[in-house]
C-alpha cells in the first residue's frame, strides 16, 4: 500500500536543508526488515537523523474478522497473526474467551497448553536469533538455528498435524490428546537442546565482534520502555522483571518453576542475553510438564454453542514477542460484538525511532532484529 | 618501437584531457583524468622511471583521483550538470592560449639539446631505477623531503579543519 | 548471563482461570483505584464495573474533559502506578447516544493490577490524545484514527497508519459494508502524488 | 630512444589544455582537475629531462609535484566541501562576497 | 625475430594464466559453498554432477543467458564500464605473480609495488559501479568502500615494508629469495597480522564486508547488477583473494619454496599454502558477524596503524644492529 503522506513528510523536510540528506527506503522489500516492514531512514551520512516507519502492507482485517464469525471459528486465524509462534495464539485466544466462563479444563490441557506454549517460545526465539545473527553477519548461526526450528516444527506436525499454522487448541482444553509420541519426540528434543544453545552461544556470546555491535546499541532504559509499551524481552531486558506467565499465570504455569531472566543496560546485548536465557528456562519448563503431566481428559464439558454472557473482558498471555492480549466484547451471542488484538509487535515497533536516532544504518538492522517484530501480528 | 608508443601514449594523453576539460558532468571528467594518469604512467616507464610509474598510479590514479570522486559523490553536482558550463570568455582564452603555445614552440624551436645520456643500468634490472630514486632522495633531497611530509601535514590539518562540521572548542 | 534472576515466587499462585470468586457481590473490585481518582477529582469516574467482579476487568468510564488530567493522576499516584498503557483502542455502537468507546487499558507493574479507562463520545467528537502521558499511545491512536476515525487534539502526527493514506473510510466502523464494494472507496495515487 | 623535444612539446600541449579548463570552465571541480593536469605537463618535463640527463634529480622532483599535488587536491576538495555545505554551489564565479 | 618470440610466449603464458585463473576462480566459489556449508551443517550444492562437481559451470551459464539489465537512471557509460574496472586491475596483477621458480609471466623490479598501484585501482570500479547506478543503496555501498579501501590499502601498504626491509628488493622472485631459511612470518608476525586483516578487508571478505553487507545495503555497490556485470565483480573479487593470498605467501611463507626435507615441486608447494589461505578467508566467512562501519575504521586508524608503524621502525632498528 502506497504511503504517500509518509514519504513526503520527511522529504519535504530534506530538501528544506540546505545540507544534502540521505533519504532511504528500507523495505517493504528489504533482507533485514523481517517482514514487510518499509522504514523510511533520513541519514546524515551513515547516522540516522529521522526514522519513519510504514506498516501494514499485511493488514487483513483480522480483528473486523473476528467480529463476524463465531468464537470457535476465529482459533485458525489467530494462527496467521505471529505465524513464526502460533500455538501461543491460539493459547491466547482461548484462554481469553474461557476467561467469560468458569469452566474446568482439565489440568493435562492446562500442561500441555503450557508445553506446547514453550515450545512455540523456542521455535520463535530461534527464528529470532537466526535472522539477528544473519543481520548482523553471522551467517552459520541462521542454519544451525533452523536446524532445530525445524525440530520443533516436526513436533507441532506429530502433535496437531500442521507445522507452521497449527490450530492447536480448543476453548475447554484441546481436540484430541496428543499421541505418545509426541512426548518421546519433546523428551528427546529437550534431552538435545541444551547442548544445541551452547553451541550458539559459542559463536555470539564472547566473540568481539559480536559484543562490539550489540553492546551499548540500542540502548533503552526501564522507564523509557514502559513509557513506550515495549514488553517481553524487550523491557526484561531492560532490567524490568516482569513476565505475565509469573505476574498473571495461565495454563500450568502456576505449578511450574522457573526464572525470569532479567538484563542490566538494555542494550540489544542484554536483549539477546534474555531471550538465550529464555530458551533455556522454556526447556526447563518443558521438562517439568513432561514430568507432571497428568492424566485423564483433555477436554471440559462445553456447550455446543458458545454463547458468552455479555460483557467485556481483557485477557493476555506472555507470547515470545512480549505481552499478547485479546480484548473482546460479548453482546451475548454467538458471535463477538469487538475483538480487540493487543498487538505486541506493533507496539514494539512503536519504539524504533526512539531506540534508532542518532544510531548508525547498520544499527537500525541490529535494533530491528533485537526487537523481534512479526508483521503478521503487527499488521493484522 | 619505443617512439610508437610514445606517440600512442601521448596520443591518450592529449585526447582524454581535452574530453576531461569539456564534460559538463564532474564524474565523467574525473574518470577521463584517471585515463590521462595511465597514459602518463605509461609515458613514464618509457623514460625509464617506472618506480615513478607505479607512484603515478598508487598515488594519483589511487589516492588522489579517488578522493575527488568520493568528495564528488558527497556534493549535489547534479544540479551544476543542467547549469552554464562555460565563462564567457572563451575567445580571449583561446588568442591566449595560442599566443602562449606559439611561444612555446618557438622557445621549443630554437633550442638545440646536447646528445642524450644513457642510465648507468638497464630498463628493468635489478638494482636499477628504485635504488637510485632512493639514494638520491634520501641523501641529497633529505630536507625537501621532510618538509614535504610537513606540507602534508599541514594540508591534512587544513582539510580536517575545513571539512569537518562543527569544530568543539 | 544476565545479571540478576528473580527466583519463582509462591505469593502468585492460584488456580488458573479460577479468578475472583463472588463472595464480594455487593462492591465490585477497583474501590481502591476509585479512591485514588476520586480524592483528587471528586465525581471524576462516572461509572464502575467489573465483568462478574474479576480483578482485572475494573473499569472506570470517565468523562472526555477530566481523561488525561485522571490518566495522568493514575499514572504518577503511588497507590496506582499504572506506568504501561497495555492498548488503547475503540469500540463502535452505533445505537448508542454516544456511539464511538475509547478503551485505555492500564497495567501497573508494581502493583501488578490491570484498569481499564473507558470515555464515551459522540460522531465526530475529538478526544484529547493520551501520548503526552504515554508515548506509547502514538501509535495506538494513530491506528484507532484509522481504523475509527475518532480524531485526537494535539496528537503529533496524526497519520493513518494501517491503511492507504487515501484509504476512504473506517473500516472498524459496524456500518462498514462487508461485502459489496464499499471497500474500496480508493482512489489509486496518482504519479503526482507519490512525487515521481 | 623518445627525443628530448617530444617531452617538452607533449608538456606544454598538456599545460595548454589545463590552462585553458583552469579559465574557462565555471565548475570549481573541474577547475581543479585542470590544474592536476597542468602539475601533471610538468611532470612529464621533469621525467623528459631526467631522461635525457640520466639524473635522477628530476624524478625526484616530479616526486614532489606529486606530493604538492596531493596537498592541493585536500584542501582544494575540503574548501570546495565547505562552500557546498553552506550554500549548494559549485560554480566558481559565484563565490563573489568579497567582490568589490 | 627474438622480440617476436618474447611476445608470443607471453601470450601463451597469459592465455593459460587468464583461463586457470578463471577456472580457479570457479572452482573456488564452489569449494566456500562446501565449506560453509558443512560448517552449517548442510550439504551444499549436490545436484550438478558428482557431489555438485558442476555447479561452477552451471552457474556460469546461467549468469551468461540471464537477462543483462541496466537501470533506467543509471549513467550507462559508467555503468558498463565499471565492472570491467573491477576485473582489469584484478587479472593485471597476475602479471607480476609468481607462481613457482620458473612459471610467472613476467618479473619486473618493482613487483610488489606494481601489485600495490595496480590493486589500488579496484576502487575505481566500486565507486564508478556505486555511482552509475544511481540507487541510495548502491551509492552508500561505494562510498563505505571507497573510505574502506582507501584506509586499509595504507594498511596494506605499510605492512609489507617490513618484510621487504628484510628482504631488500621489490622484486617478488628475491623476496622469496630471501626467504629460503626463514619464513619471514618469524621474523614479522606483526606485519602478518596487519597485512592478513588489511588483506581481508581490501577484498571485501567477511568480516569486513560493509560495502557489500547484504543485510544492510541489500548488496551494496553491485545491488544493481545482474547477469555477466554481476558476474564480473563476483570474479574480481576472488580473483582479489588470489592475489593477496599469493602476496602474503610470497611475503611471509617463502612462496614457491617448501622445507628441504619433503621433495615436493615449487608449484605444489605454491599450491598446498594458497589452499590453506583461501580455507582461513573462507572459514572466517562461516564464523564471524560483520564490523560496523566506524568500528572498522577505529580498528584501523587507531590499532593497526600505530602497530604497523611500530613494526617499521622496530624492523629498522634491528636490522640496524644486527645487520
Amino acid at each position: 500500500m502506497v504511503g504517500v503522506a509518509n514519504v513526503s513528510r520527511i522529504e519535504q523536510q530534506s530538501t528544506v536543508h540546505g545540507t544534502e540528506e540521505l533519504v532511504i527506503n528500507m523495505g517493504p522489500q528489504h533482507p533485514s526488515t523481517h517482514g514487510v516492514l518499509r522504514v523510511i531512514l533520513k541519514l546524515d551520512g551513515e547516522t540516522v537523523n529521522d526514522l519513519d516507519c510504514d506498516i501494514g502492507y499485511l493488514h487483513r482485517g483480522t480483528e473486523k474478522i473476528g467480529e463476524n464469525i463465531t468464537y470457535t471459528m476465529f482459533i485458525p486465524y489467530t494462527d496467521r497473526l505471529d505465524y513464526i509462534a502460533a500455538p501461543s495464539n491460539n493459547l491466547a485466544w482461548v484462554t481469553a474467551v474461557e476467561k467469560f466462563f468458569d469452566w474446568e479444563i482439565p489440568m493435562r490441557a492446562q500442561y500441555i497448553r503450557s508445553m506446547v506454549g514453550e515450545l512455540s517460545r523456542i521455535a520463535s526465539h530461534l527464528l529470532w536469533l537466526a535472522t539477528h545473527a544473519l543481520d548482523i553477519g553471522a551467517m552459520t548461526v541462521f542454519l544451525w538455528c533452523f536446524r532445530e526450528r525445524e525440530m520443533v516444527l516436526d513436533l507441532f506436525e506429530t502433535a496437531f498435524g500442521g507445522r507452521l499454522t497449527v490450530n492447536a487448541f480448543r476453548l475447554g482444553g484441546l481436540h484430541e490428546d496428543v499421541p505418545d509420541k509426541f512426548l518421546q519426540l519433546t523428551q528427546e528434543f529437550i534431552d538435545i537442546f541444551p547442548s544445541r544453545i551452547d553451541d550458539y552461544e559459542t559463536l555470539l556470546t564472547n566473540n568481539r565482534i559480536w559484543l562490539q555491535r550489540t553492546r551499548d546499541v540500542g540502548i533503552i532504559s526501564a522507564e523509557d520502555a514502559m513509557d513506550l509499551g515495549l514488553t517481553g524481552p524487550i523491557i526484561r531486558g531492560s532490567g524490568v522483571s516482569w513476565d505475565l506467565r509469573r505476574a498473571k499465570p495461565y495454563a500450568a504455569y502456576p505449578y511450574l518453576d522457573f526464572v525470569v531472566p532479567v538484563g542490566e543496560n538494555g542494550d540489544i546485548y542484554d536483549r539477546y542475553l534474555v531471550r538465550i536465557e529464555e530458551l533455556r528456562q522454556s526447556t526447563r519448563i518443558i521438562q517439568q510438564c513432561l514430568e507432571q503431566l497428568p492424566g485423564g481428559p483433555v477436554t471440559c464439558k462445553t456447550p455446543r454453542t458458545i454463547k458468552p454472557p455479555e460483557g467485556e473482558i481483557y485477557h493476555s498471555i506472555e507470547n515470545p514477542k512480549g505481552e499478547f492480549g485479546f480484548y473482546i466484547v460479548s453482546d451475548g451471542t454467538t458471535t463477538p460484538y469487538r475483538v480487540r488484538i493487543r498487538p505486541p509487535s506493533f507496539i514494539n515497533l512503536g519504539g524504533l525511532k526512539k531506540l534508532c536516532v542518532g544510531q548508525l544504518v547498520a544499527d537500525v538492522v541490529a535494533i530491528i532484529g533485537s526487537i523481534d517484530i512479526v508483521l503478521g501480528e503487527c499488521d493484522r | 618501437m619505443e617512439l610508437y608508443f610514445f606517440y600512442m601514449f601521448s596520443g591518450g594523453m592529449i585526447i582524454t584531457s581535452l574530453l576531461m576539460i569539456t564534460r559538463a558532468n564532474v564524474i565523467h571528467a574525473a574518470l577521463l583524468l584517471v585515463l590521462t594518469f595511465f597514459f602518463l604512467a605509461g609515458i613514464f616507464v618509457l623514460a625509464g622511471a617506472e618506480f615513478l610509474a607505479a607512484v603515478q598510479i598508487l598515488l594519483y590514479a589511487g589516492g588522489i583521483m579517488v578522493l575527488y570522486l568520493f568528495s564528488i559523490m558527497l556534493m549535489n553536482v547534479e544540479v551544476a550538470v543542467r547549469m552554464r558550463q562555460w565563462h564567457r570568455q572563451g575567445v580571449v582564452v583561446f588568442v591566449a592560449a595560442v599566443l602562449l603555445g606559439l611561444e612555446i614552440w618557438a622557445v621549443l624551436k630554437g633550442v638545440e639539446f646536447p646528445a642524450a645520456k644513457q642510465w648507468e643500468w638497464s630498463l628493468g634490472a635489478t638494482p636499477g631505477n628504485v635504488e637510485a630514486l632512493g639514494a638520491v632522495l634520501y641523501t641529497k633531497f633529505l630536507f625537501p623531503f621532510e618538509v614535504a611530509s610537513i606540507l602534508l601535514l599541514a594540508a591534512m590539518i587544513g582539510a580536517i579543519v575545513l571539512a569537518k562540521r562543527t569544530i568543539e572548542r | 548471563m544476565p545479571d540478576e534472576v528473580v527466583e519463582n515466587s509462591e505469593e502468585t499462585n492460584g488456580a488458573p482461570d479460577s479468578g475472583e470468586t463472588a463472595e464480594e457481590v455487593k462492591t465490585p473490585p477497583g474501590e481502591d483505584l476509585k479512591e485514588v481518582v476520586e480524592s483528587a477529582f471528586p465525581g471524576a469516574v462516572l461509572e464502575q464495573s467489573a465483568y462478574e467482579d474479576h480483578e482485572d476487568e475494573t473499569t472506570f468510564v470517565l468523562g472526555v474533559d477530566s481523561l488525561v488530567a485522571v490518566a495522568t493522576h493514575l499514572r504518577d499516584h503511588g497507590d496506582s502506578l499504572f506506568k504501561l498503557l497495555t492498548d488503547l483502542t475503540a469500540a463502535h455502537y452505533p445505537e448508542a447516544e454516544n456511539p464511538f468507546e475509547m478503551l485505555y487499558h492500564l497495567y501497573s507493574i508494581e502493583h501488578n493490577r490491570r484498569l481499564r479507562l473507558k470515555v464515551r463520545i459522540k460522531e465526530g467528537q475529538a478526544v484529547p490524545t493520551v501520548s503526552g502521558i504515554w508515548t506509547s499511545a502514538d501509535w495506538m491512536e494513530r491506528e484507532v484514527y484509522d481504523l475509527f476515525g475518532i480524531e485526537f487534539e494535539d496528537h503529533p502526527d496524526l497519520r493513518r497508519i494501517l491503511l492507504p493514506d487515501n484509504w476512504g473510510s473506517h473500516p472498524m466502523r459496524k456500518d462498514y459494508p462487508l461485502e459489496g464494494r464499499g471497500e474500496r472507496i480508493y482512489t489509486k495515487p496518482t504519479r503526482k502524488e507519490i512525487g515521481d | 630512444m623518445i627525443p628530448m623535444t617530444h617531452f617538452l612539446i607533449l608538456g606544454a600541449i598538456l599545460f595548454l589544455i589545463g590552462a585553458m579548463g583552469v579559465l574557462m570552465r565555471r565548475n570549481a571541480i573541474i577547475i581543479l582537475l585542470s590544474i592536476e593536469l597542468m602539475l601533471n605537463a610538468v611532470n612529464v618535463t621533469f621525467v623528459g629531462f631526467s631522461r635525457h640527463l640520466a639524473d635522477m634529480t628530476g624524478q625526484v622532483f616530479a616526486i614532489f609535484v606529486i606530493t604538492v599535488a596531493a596537498c592541493e587536491a585536500a584542501v582544494g576538495l575540503a574548501i570546495l566541501i565547505a562552500l557546498n555545505r553552506d550554500r549548494t554551489m559549485v560554480n566558481v564565479d559565484e563565490v563573489n562576497l568579497l567582490k568589490w | 625475430m627474438d622480440m617476436a618470440l618474447e611476445i608470443a610466449v607471453a601470450a601463451i603464458k597469459i592465455f593459460i594464466v587468464l583461463n586457470v585463473v578463471q577456472l580457479v576462480v570457479a572452482y573456488t566459489i564452489y569449494v566456500e559453498r562446501k565449506v560453509i556449508a558443512h560448517a552449517q551443517m548442510r550439504l551444499g550444492p549436490m545436484r550438478v554432477g558428482w557431489h555438485g562437481l558442476l555447479q561452477p559451470i552451471a552457474d556460469g551459464l546461467k549468469l551468461f543467458l540471464k537477462e543483462d539489465i541496466i537501470p533506467d537512471k543509471a549513467d550507462r557509460i559508467v555503468f558498463v564500464l565499471a565492472p570491467v574496472m573491477v576485473l582489469v586491475p584484478a587479472f593485471v596483477v597476475y602479471a607480476v605473480l609468481p607462481f613457482s621458480a620458473t612459471f610467472y609471466i613476467t618479473q619486473i623490479n618493482i613487483g610488489l609495488f606494481f601489485i600495490l598501484a595496480i590493486s589500488s585501482l579496484g576502487v575505481f570500479g566500486i565507486v564508478m559501479a556505486g555511482w552509475a547506478s544511481n540507487s541510495k543503496y548502491s551509492l552508500l555501498g561505494a562510498l563505505r568502500s571507497a573510505a574502506q579501501m582507501l584506509s586499509y590499502e595504507i594498511f596494506l601498504g605499510f605492512s609489507v615494508i617490513g618484510p621487504l626491509m628484510l628482504a631488500g628488493s621489490m622484486n617478488l622472485q628475491e623476496i622469496v629469495h630471501a626467504q629460503s631459511d626463514v619464513w619471514f612470518v618469524f621474523y614479522q608476525p606483526i606485519a602478518f597480522i596487519v597485512f592478513f586483516i588489511a588483506a581481508m578487508a581490501e577484498t571485501n571478505r567477511a568480516p569486513f564486508d560493509l560495502p557489500e553487507a547484504e543485510t544492510e545495503l541489500v548488496a551494496g555497490f553491485h545491488t544493481e547488477y545482474s547477469g555477466m556485470k554481476f558476474a564480473f565483480f563476483f570474479l574480481a573479487e576472488y580473483a582479489n583473494m588470489f592475489v593477496v593470498s599469493t602476496v602474503g605467501i610470497v611475503l611471509f611463507f617463502g612462496g614457491w619454496e617448501g622445507p628441504d626435507f619433503i621433495p615436493l615441486p615449487g608449484f605444489v608447494w605454491y599450491v598446498l599454502k594458497l589452499s590453506v589461505f583461501m580455507f582461513v578467508f573462507i572459514w572466517l566467512r562461516a564464523t564471524l558477524p560483520r564490523y560496523r562501519y566506524d568500528q572498522l575504521m577505529r580498528v584501523g586508524w587507531k590499532f593497526m596503524f600505530p602497530l604497523v608503524m611500530l613494526n617499521i621502525f622496530l624492523t629498522g632498528f634491528l636490522k640496524y644492529l644486527f645487520l
